[in-house]
C-alpha cells in the first residue's frame, strides 16, 4: 500500500466511515474485532442510508448487518476486485479526471481486468456473475465509497498484490483522498500501527527509514551516539542493512535448516536466543515449528503481565526466563489508533506484585549490557539535560527525529491536553472545538509542526496542507518510463503556491520549487532532504507556501520493483481448485526472504493437496478475545464466554464425516500437524470450508499442556491453537503468513475412554 | 438452629415496611441522569454520595483493539476500583466491547505471573529480578561475542506504547541486529 | 410533581452485534460470580443471511411484572419509576420468578449445599436494592448502585454500537423511531416486544 | 432398600452437575424459552403458570386450611366422636415394620406439610431466613417420605385393592360417620376413605417426589422430556403447578385422616404405636374383616 501513493496506514478516520455513501469489506469483521468502531459503519447506515457490502468466507457478525454478503472463496480478492474493475471500465464508471490527474499506469490495469469477465471471475471466486454485477454497480454509482479491510486481505501468499488492488480499486473510482471514502485498513491490536510506526520491524527503522548506511548515521546522530560504534555493535556494515528475521518465521533461524527446514542466511549463526516481550508467539501459524524452534533455542526471555504460553509449548526444560512484565495500564505513554491519531494512555496504578515496566526491563538489560548511557541518550538531547522523564522525553525524542510520517507535532504535550480534552472533538471529522479549535484529535499523521492541526484524511486535495490536506507523496522518482509520476496540474492541494504536482523537497531543489532564497543561517542548518532536516527547516518553509513536504505526485497502480508488477491472481499454495493452480501458478521460490529460503511453487506443486485436504481453513477472531488471547483467557469473565475451543461447521459436512454437534473432532493439516477440538454447528460457514478461532493455546496436538503452567497461573481457558494446523505460505513481498487460505482433513474424534 | 431461625424472624417483619419506604424514597432522586426535568426532583447530597470517597478519575485508553476507545478508571488510595464510562470520547462515546468493558479485571486477574521465574531442569525456580537480568545479560553478552548479535532475536509487541516499541527497536539495534519485528506480520 | 417517568431498557436489533459489551459490563461492574449472568446477548438464525439478528436481553423491568405476581415471599417491590427491584433478604430461592419471565431474567447461583440454589439474582438496573444507598452490604448483595450516582445503567452506557437503550420509554421510543425511519426500513413504529414488557396494548 | 435409593438419588444428582457445563434453560437454551414464552402453538405454560400460581394457589390452600376444620368441628359437635373401649380384647393388625414405616412417613408429613403451607403463604411470614429454613426442612425431610412411601405401597397395596361390594355401600353411608349408632359398617381391613386416603397419598406422593426433584435440581435435561417436545423450563412450570396443586389435596386428605385417627374415633391413633386395634372397633368399622378373621379363627 506504501508502494502505491506513500504511505501504508488507514487514510480515513472510523468517525469518518459515517460520511460514506457505500462501504465495501474485504476480509474485515469489525463487528467483532472492533465492536466500538462498527457503531460508525451503522451510523454510516442509518445517517446516509450507506450500502454495506461484505466479501468474506464466512457469514460473519459484520456480515449479518450488510445489505449484500458475498461468499467468496479464501484467496481470490484479486480475481474479484478486478471484476469489479472489469464491469467499471466497460461501463465507464471509472472517475476519469482522477485517473488522468493522479494515478499512473492504470491502463496496465485496465488491460489486466479486461480479462476477468463476470464468468470468469465467477469461476475462480465462487461468487455468481449477478451478485458481482449487483455489488460492482452499487458501489460504483452509490457515491462517495469507503473501502475496508483487515486479516483477511493481508494473510495470503498473495496478501501484498490484494492490499494494491484494493487502492487500486478506490482510485479507478476517484474515492481517495475524499470524505467518507478512502481505504480503511483496520489494525487488529491497540498499538500496531503505532509500534510499527515506531519500526519495531526487521526492515526499518522507526518512521519508515529504510536500514541504508543514510538512515543509521541520521539516527545514530539523533540517538546521539557515534555511528562507529553503533556500527561496531553489529557484526559487520554489511548486517546493519540487511533485513532480519520476520516474526513469522523466526524459528527457521533456531532450527538452522536442520532436517531439510528451510535454509536460512544470518551472518553464519542460527537464533540462541529470543527475547519476547508482550508477544503472544503462540498465535503464529505452523505452531509445531514455533515449538521446535522454541525448543532449539539457547535461551528463551519472556517478559509479559501473563505467563506466555510459548514458555509451556516448548519441552526446554532450562533457561526459559519469564518476567513479569507490568500492563500498559501500568505505565504511561502514547498509543497510535487505526486512523494514525495518537493519544495518551496514562498510567492508573503502580504495577502490581512484583512486576516492572517494559521499559525498566530494557534499561535494567541495557546497564548490564553497557550502552546504558547511548540507549538513553536521545532523551536527553532536546533540552540538553542530565536526567530524563520517562515517557514524555521519549515521546518528545520520536517527535524531534520522526519526519517521514510527520510526527514532528505529537510532542507529548499536546498529546496529553488531547487526551485530556477528548470531550472537546466532534465524533465524525474529529475536529477540535472550543480551546481545541483548528487541531483534530489526535493529531493523525503525518501532523508536520508542532501547531499543525493533524491530518484527518490522507491525500484529500480539498483541505490546504496547514488543515490536512496533501496530494500523493513522490517517493518513486520523477518519471518512469517516460511517463511523468508528478500530479498533473490542478490537483494539487488547496491553498497551494503551485497549481501541480511538484517533488519532494530537498536541500538542493527547496529555492527553486518553492520560489524562495534561503539565508545563510538557514542554509547552514538545513539537512539533506525534508526527511533528515533535524532543523525542520524545509518543513516550514513548506507550510508557509502550502506545500506538503514530501511532493505531490501520482499514485502508482505499477510497482516495478516486485515481483507483479501489476496485481496478479495467483491460486494460494493449497489451492482447493486443482485445476486453477496451473493457470494461476505461484510464485517462483524465494531464496534469502527476510534471511530464509522460503517455497512458493515448489510447495504448490509438490502435490495435489485437495485430494487428502478437501476442505478450506479459515482462521478468524471471536469478539472477546485478542491476538494469542493469553490476556483476554486470564478474565473470568471473557474466558466464560467461550470456554474452549471450538471449530464451526455447516451440519451437512459435519454430517458426510460423522460428526455431531458438540463432540470432538480432529483438523488435519497438510504439515503433517493435528488438533482435536470441539465441533460447533452453523451455519456461518458453507459446506466447503470450516472456521477455527485463533486466540487459544495450552493444548497440543491433543495433548493438555496445562499442568506445565507455573502455579496459579494457568489462564481460566485453553485449548488448541489454531495456528497448529495453519499451512505453510507466505507473502512474497511482507512474510506475512498465509493462514487464511489453506485447506485441511477433518475427522470424527472418538471419545476415549 | 430453628430456635435461631424464629428469633431472626421478628425484626425482619419489622423492617419490611420501613425499608418499602426507603426505596419509594430514593426512587424519585434516581432519573437525573436521564435528563427529565419536571419529572424528577434533584437527588440530595446524601443519595449521590461516592461509594468510593476520595477516588480520583483517570483518563486512559483500552489496550484491547485499535479503535482507541476512552476509559476512565476511578481510581482509589493507588487501587483501582471502578471502570467508568468515557461517555465523551469522540470514537468510542463510552462504546466498549466485552474485552474494553473487562479491563480492569486484565489488570487485577488473579492468574497474572507474580515474580520473575526460571525454568531449570524441567522445574520453574522463584528469582529476584536483579538475578534473572544478571544471568539473561550473562547469556546475551556471551552469545555477542561468540555467535555474533544476530543470533538474538527480538520479538516486540503491538501493545507496547509507541515510547516502548521505539526503545524496543533501539535496544536491538544497540545489540547490534535487525532480528526484531513485532505483529504487524500476522 | 407529574408523572413518573417509566425506565426502560430496548435493544436495537438493527444495531446489536451481539459483541457481548453489556453483559461483561455488567458482571465486571457488579462483580457477579461467573455463572450468574444478569445480562446476556442472544443471536437469533445464526449464518442465516438477511435473518440473524442479536439482542441484549435481562431484566425488562416490565411495568406489571410476572415475577411479582407469583412471588410465595412477595419479595419484589417497583419502584416509582418502573425500576423491579427484589430484596435477596427475604427471596426464599424457589425460582417461580424464574418459570414466569419471559425473558429469562432471574438467575440462581449453585453454590448452596448438595446444590441447591441461592437467592435469586437479576438485573437491578444498577439500582442497587433495599439496603441503605451505597452502603457495603448494598454492593456485596446487588453490586453497584449508579442511578442514585446519577450514572446510566452500565450495560447501555458501555453498550458498543449504543444498541442498547434506557430510559424514559417516550424517549426511547422516539430514538429508535428516528433510526428506523432515516434508514427506510419502513413504518415500523413501536418496538417490537413493547406490548410483551410493558403492557401497552397496541 | 435404602441402598437402591442412594444409588437413584446419586443418579439424580450427575444430572447437577452435567448441566453445568451447559445448561439447559439458561445459556444457548434461553433462547427458546424466550422466544417460545406465549407463543402461538407453544404450551402458553409461562402465562398459565402466572396466572394460577399468582390467583389460585393461595386462595385455594387458605380454602381447604378454613373449610375442613370447620366441617371437621361441626361434626364432632353435633355427630361427636366414636369410642370404642381400649380395655377389652385387641386385635394385633399392625406388624412392627409397618408401624415403623408409617411411623417414618408420618414424621415426615409432619415436617413437610406445615412448611409446604409456610412456604405458600411465604409472604404472610415475610420471607426470609425463616421461611428459607422452612424451604431446607421441606427438602430434608422428602428423603425420608421417598423411602417409606415405597414399602408402605408395596405392603398395603393387595389389602387396599378396591372391592366394590363393600366400598360401594361404605360410600353411600359415609362411612357411617354421619350416624351416632354402633353398627357395623361395610369395610374390610381398610374402609373406602382409608383406600382413597392410600392411594392419594401414595400414587400422589410419588408424583409430588418426582416434582421435587426436578424443582429441585432445575438445571438438568431428560430425554424423556425432550423426546415429548417439552422444554426444560416448561417442565419446570408443569411441575410446579402440579406440585403445588396435588399438594393442597394432600393437605386436606392429611387433614381428615388426623382428624379421624385423632377425634373422630378415640385414641384410634393409637392402634399405630402399638399395632392392636379394639375388637369392638374392628367388628363395627371393619365388619367384612372381623368375619374374615372370624372364619380364619384368629377371633
Amino acid at each position: 500500500m506504501a508502494n502505491t501513493w506513500g504511505y501504508g496506514a488507514m487514510t480515513n478516520s472510523l468517525g469518518d466511515i459515517q460520511n460514506a455513501k457505500a462501504i465495501i469489506i474485504f476480509g474485515a469483521n469489525p463487528a467483532v474485532n472492533h465492536p466500538v468502531g462498527f457503531q460508525h459503519f451503522l451510523k454510516a447506515q442509518e445517517r446516509n442510508n450507506a450500502q454495506m457490502i461484505v466479501v468474506d468466507p464466512v457469514f460473519t457478525k459484520t456480515a449479518a448487518k450488510a445489505d449484500i454478503y458475498v461468499r467468496i472463496r479464501p484467496g481470490t480478492d484479486i480475481a474479484f476486485m478486478y471484476g469489479m474493475l472489469h464491469l467499471i471500465f466497460k461501463n465507464g464508471w471509472e472517475d476519469e479526471d482522477f485517473i488522468n490527474d493522479r494515478v499512473y499506469a492504470m491502463d496496465d490495469i485496465k488491460a489486466e481486468a479486461a480479462k476477468w469477465t463476470p464468468e470468469k471471475v465467477s469461476d475462480v471466486t465462487g461468487v455468481p456473475a449477478e451478485k458481482l454485477i449487483q455489488v460492482t454497480k452499487l458501489y460504483a454509482s452509490a457515491g462517495v465509497g469507503t473501502l475496508i479491510w483487515a486479516m483477511g486481505l493481508t494473510q495470503h501468499s498473495i496478501g501484498s498484490s490484494n492490499t494494491r488492488l484494493a487502492p487500486i480499486l478506490q482510485l479507478a473510482l476517484g474515492n481517495m483522498g475524499k470524505e467518507g471514502g478512502g481505504t480503511n485498513i483496520l489494525r487488529g491490536h491497540d498499538n500496531v500501527q503505532g509500534a510499527t510506526d515506531m519500526g519495531c520491524l526487521s526492515d526499518t527503522l522507526p518512521g519508515y527509514y529504510g536500514l541504508s548506511e543514510g538512515s543509521w548515521k541520521y539516527f545514530a546522530s539523533s540517538w546521539g551516539v557515534d555511528f562507529e560504534w553503533l556500527q561496531g555493535r553489529f557484526k559487520s556494515s554489511e548486517w546493519m542493512g540487511k533485513k532480519g528475521f520476520t516474526l513469522a518465521r523466526w524459528w527457521a533461524g533456531a532450527i538452522n535448516g536442520k532436517d531439510g527446514n528451510d535454509q536460512i542466511h544470518n551472518a553464519g549463526t542460527g537464533l540462541k536466543n529470543l527475547f519476547v516481550m508482550g508477544n503472544g508467539i503462540t498465535s503464529i501459524a505452523q505452531q509445531a515449528k514455533v515449538k521446535e524452534g522454541l525448543d532449539n533455542l539457547d535461551m528463551l526471555v519472556l517478559c509479559d503481565p501473563f505467563v506466555n504460553e510459548a514458555a509451556i509449548l516448548t519441552d526446554k526444560q532450562d533457561d526459559v526466563f519469564i518476567l513479569p512484565a507490568a500492563t500498559q495500564f501500568e505505565t504511561s505513554g502514547t498509543v497510535v489508533a487505526t486512523n494514525r491519531s495518537v493519544q495518551w494512555r496514562t498510567k492508573v496504578v503502580d504495577p502490581l506484585y512484583e512486576s516492572k515496566t517494559d521499559q525498566w526491563i530494557m534499561f535494567e538489560l541495557a546497564k548490564r549490557l553497557g550502552f546504558y548511557d547511548e540507549f538513553t541518550a536521545g532523551m536527553k538531547i532536546k533540552e540538553n539535560k542530565k536526567d530524563f522523564t520517562w515517557p514524555e522525553d521519549a515521546t518528545d525524542e520520536i517527535a524531534r527525529i520522526i519526519k517521514t510520517i510527520g510526527l514532528t507535532g505529537w510532542t507529548a504535550k499536546r498529546v496529553k491536553s488531547h487526551t485530556e480534552n477528548w470531550h472537546m472533538f466532534d465524533q465524525i471529522s474529529g475536529r477540535g472545538y472550543g480551546k481545541m479549535k483548528g487541531e483534530y484529535y489526535g493529531l493523525p499523521w503525518p501532523c508536520w509542526t508542532e501547531k499543525h492541526s493533524g491530518s484527518p484524511v490522507l491525500y484529500n486535495t480539498d483541505r490546504s496542507v496547514a488543515e490536512g490536506g496533501m496530494g500523493f507523496r513522490n517517493r518513486f522518482g520523477l518519471e518512469h518510463d517516460g511517463t511523468n509520476l508528478l500530479a498533473e496540474d490542478g490537483s494539487a492541494p488547496k491553498d497551494s503556491f503551485i497549481e501541480g504536482g511538484y517533488p519532494e523537497i530537498n536541500k538542493d531543489n527547496i529555492e527553486k520549487v518553492l520560489g524562495i532564497t534561503l539565508t545563510e543561517d538557514e542554509k547552514a542548518k538545513i539537512g539533506k532532504n525534508w526527511k533528515v532536516d533535524k532543523s525542520n527547516i524545509i518543513v516550514e518553509k513548506c507550510m508557509e507556501k502550502g506545500l506538503a513536504p514530501y511532493g505531490n505526485a501520482k499514485a502508482r497502480a505499477k510497482v516495478w520493483t516486485f515481483p507483479d508488477q501489476i496485481p496478479m491472481h495467483r491460486e494460494p499454495l493449497h489451492s482447493p481448485r486443482a485445476d486453477l493452480v496451473k493457470e494461476f501458478p505461484s510464485y517462483e521460490d524465494k531464496s534469502n526472504h527476510f534471511r530464509v529460503d522460503t517455497k512458493y511453487i515448489s510447495k504448490q506443486t509438490e502435490q495435489e493437496w485437495v485430494k487428502d485436504f478437501p476442505i478450506n481453513l479459515v482462521t478468524g477472531r471471536l469478539v472477546n478475545m485478542n491476538g494469542a488471547g493469553m490476556e483476554n483467557r486470564a478474565s473470568k469473565y471473557l474466558a466464560a464466554l467461550s470456554p474452549e475451543m471450538f471449530c464451526q461447521i455447516h451440519p451437512d459436512l459435519a454430517g458426510k464425516y460423522g460428526i455431531r454437534d458438540k463432540s470432538m473432532m480432529w483438523i488435519h493439516s497438510p504439515e503433517g500437524t493435528k488438533i482435536k477440538v470441539k465441533a460447533k454447528y452453523s451455519f456461518s460457514v458453507s459446506e466447503d470450508r470450516i472456521f477455527i478461532p485463533f486466540h487459544f493455546a495450552g493444548h497440543f496436538q491433543g495433548e493438555d499442556l496445562t499442568h506445565k503452567f507455573p502455579a496459579g497461573t494457568a489462564p481460566y481457558a485453553s485449548g488448541e491453537s489454531a495456528n497448529t494446523v495453519t499451512n505453510y505460505g507466505y507473502d512474497i513481498v511482507t512474510q506475512i503468513p498465509e493462514t487464511k487460505g489453506g485447506l485441511c482433513r477433518i475427522e470424527y474424534a472418538k471419545e476415549e475412554a | 438452629m430453628g430456635i435461631n431461625e424464629f428469633d431472626a424472624l421478628k425484626p425482619k417483619v419489622g423492617r419490611r415496611s420501613f425499608l418499602k419506604m426507603a426505596a419509594v424514597a430514593t426512587a424519585s432522586g434516581a432519573t437525573v441522569a436521564f435528563g427529565n426535568e419536571g419529572v424528577t426532583r434533584k437527588a440530595t447530597k446524601e443519595e449521590i454520595k461516592n461509594p468510593f470517597p476520595g477516588s480520583t478519575s483517570v483518563k486512559t485508553i483500552c489496550t484491547a483493539c485499535s479503535v482507541g476507545c476512552g476509559i476512565i478508571a476511578e481510581v482509589q488510595n493507588g487501587v483501582w476500583v471502578r471502570q467508568e464510562v468515557a461517555q465523551d470520547h469522540p470514537i468510542s462515546l463510552g462504546g466498549h466491547c466485552c474485552k474494553g468493558a473487562d479491563m480492569i479485571d486484565m489488570v487485577r486477574s488473579k492468574v497474572r505471573l507474580k515474580q520473575p521465574m526460571v525454568k531449570e531442569k524441567g522445574q520453574w525456580k522463584r528469582l529476584t529480578w536483579d538475578v534473572a537480568l544478571d544471568r539473561i545479560a550473562d547469556k546475551m553478552k556471551t552469545a555477542h561475542e561468540t555467535a555474533g548479535p544476530d543470533s538474538a532475536m527480538f520479538l516486540g509487541s503491538a501493545k507496547m506504547c509507541n515510547e516502548q516499541a521505539y526503545y524496543f527497536r533501539k535496544f536491538a539495534a544497540m545489540y547490534g541486529t535487525n532480528n526484531i519485528d513485532h505483529q504487524a506480520r500476522i | 410533581m407529574g408523572e413518573f417517568a417509566r425506565l426502560n431498557f430496548y435493544c436495537d436489533e438493527h444495531r446489536c452485534i451481539n459483541c457481548d459489551g453489556c453483559s461483561v459490563a455488567c458482571a465486571e461492574a457488579h462483580e457477579l460470580p461467573e455463572y450468574i449472568s444478569r445480562r446476556k446477548v442472544i443471536t437469533m438464525n445464526e449464518g442465516i443471511e438477511n435473518m440473524e439478528y442479536s439482542l441484549s436481553i435481562a431484566c425488562m423491568h416490565c411495568t406489571d411484572a410476572p415475577c411479582q405476581q407469583v412471588c410465595p415471599v412477595d419479595c419484589f417491590y417497583i419502584r416509582a419509576d418502573g425500576i423491579v427491584l427484589h430484596d435477596k433478604d427475604k427471596c426464599i430461592g424457589c425460582a417461580y420468578c424464574l418459570y414466569a419471565c419471559p425473558f429469562g431474567a432471574p438467575q440462581f447461583p449453585l453454590d448452596g449445599a448438595f446444590g441447591t440454589k441461592g437467592v435469586m439474582d437479576k438485573c437491578t438496573m444498577c439500582a442497587g436494592g433495599p439496603e441503605e444507598t451505597n452502603s457495603h452490604e448494598e454492593r456485596e448483595l446487588y453490586g453497584q448502585n449508579r442511578i442514585s450516582e446519577g450514572k446510566v445503567p452500565v450495560c447501555a452506557a458501555m453498550c458498543s454500537t449504543k444498541a442498547l437503550l434506557v430510559g424514559d420509554s417516550a424517549k426511547i421510543s422516539d430514538i429508535y423511531r428516528e433510526r428506523i425511519l432515516s434508514k427506510g426500513h419502513g413504518a415500523k413504529t413501536q418496538p417490537y416486544g413493547w406490548d410483551v414488557a410493558y403492557g401497552k396494548k397496541l | 432398600m435404602k441402598k437402591r435409593y442412594l444409588a437413584l438419588m446419586l443418579l439424580l444428582s450427575t444430572f447437577l452437575f452435567g448441566a453445568k457445563a451447559d445448561s439447559s434453560i439458561w445459556g444457548n437454551n434461553l433462547l427458546s424459552n424466550i422466544l417460545e414464552y406465549d407463543k402461538e402453538g407453544s404450551l402458553h405454560m409461562g402465562h398459565y403458570f402466572t396466572v394460577i400460581q399468582s390467583t389460585y394457589i393461595q386462595p385455594m390452600l387458605l380454602f381447604v386450611l378454613i373449610v375442613i376444620p370447620l366441617a371437621f368441628a361441626a361434626h364432632y359437635f353435633i355427630v361427636g366422636p366414636k369410642v370404642f373401649s381400649h380395655s377389652g380384647k385387641s386385635i394385633m393388625v399392625f406388624s412392627l415394620f409397618k408401624r415403623i414405616n408409617h411411623a417414618l412417613a408420618a414424621i415426615s408429613f409432619m415436617v413437610i406439610i406445615p412448611t409446604g403451607i409456610i412456604m405458600i403463604f411465604g409472604d404472610f411470614f415475610g420471607g426470609g431466613a425463616f421461611v428459607r429454613f422452612c424451604k431446607g426442612a421441606h427438602a430434608i425431610a422428602s428423603p425420608l417420605f421417598m423411602i417409606s412411601v415405597i414399602p408402605m405401597l408395596l405392603t398395603w397395596m393387595k389389602r387396599m385393592i378396591f372391592s366394590p361390594k363393600d366400598d360401594i355401600r361404605w360410600l353411600k353411608i359415609v362411612g357411617g360417620y354421619l350416624s351416632k349408632e354402633k353398627k357395623p359398617i361395610p369395610a374390610g381391613m381398610f374402609n373406602m376413605g382409608q383406600k382413597i386416603y392410600f392411594w392419594f397419598v401414595t400414587l400422589g406422593g410419588l408424583v409430588m417426589i418426582a416434582t421435587s426433584v426436578i424443582l429441585y435440581l432445575v438445571d438438568f435435561e431428560l430425554g424423556i422430556f425432550t423426546s415429548m417436545g417439552l422444554s426444560q423450563i416448561d417442565v419446570l412450570r408443569i411441575s410446579a403447578l402440579t406440585h403445588n396443586i396435588i399438594g393442597i389435596f394432600i393437605v386436606a386428605m392429611f387433614m381428615v385422616h388426623i382428624y379421624m385417627s385423632v377425634f373422630a374415633i378415640k385414641d384410634a391413633y393409637k392402634s399405630m404405636i402399638d399395632g392392636t386395634i379394639p375388637e369392638e372397633e374392628v367388628k363395627i368399622l371393619h365388619s367384612s374383616y372381623y368375619k374374615e378373621l372370624q372364619e380364619k379363627g384368629e377371633v
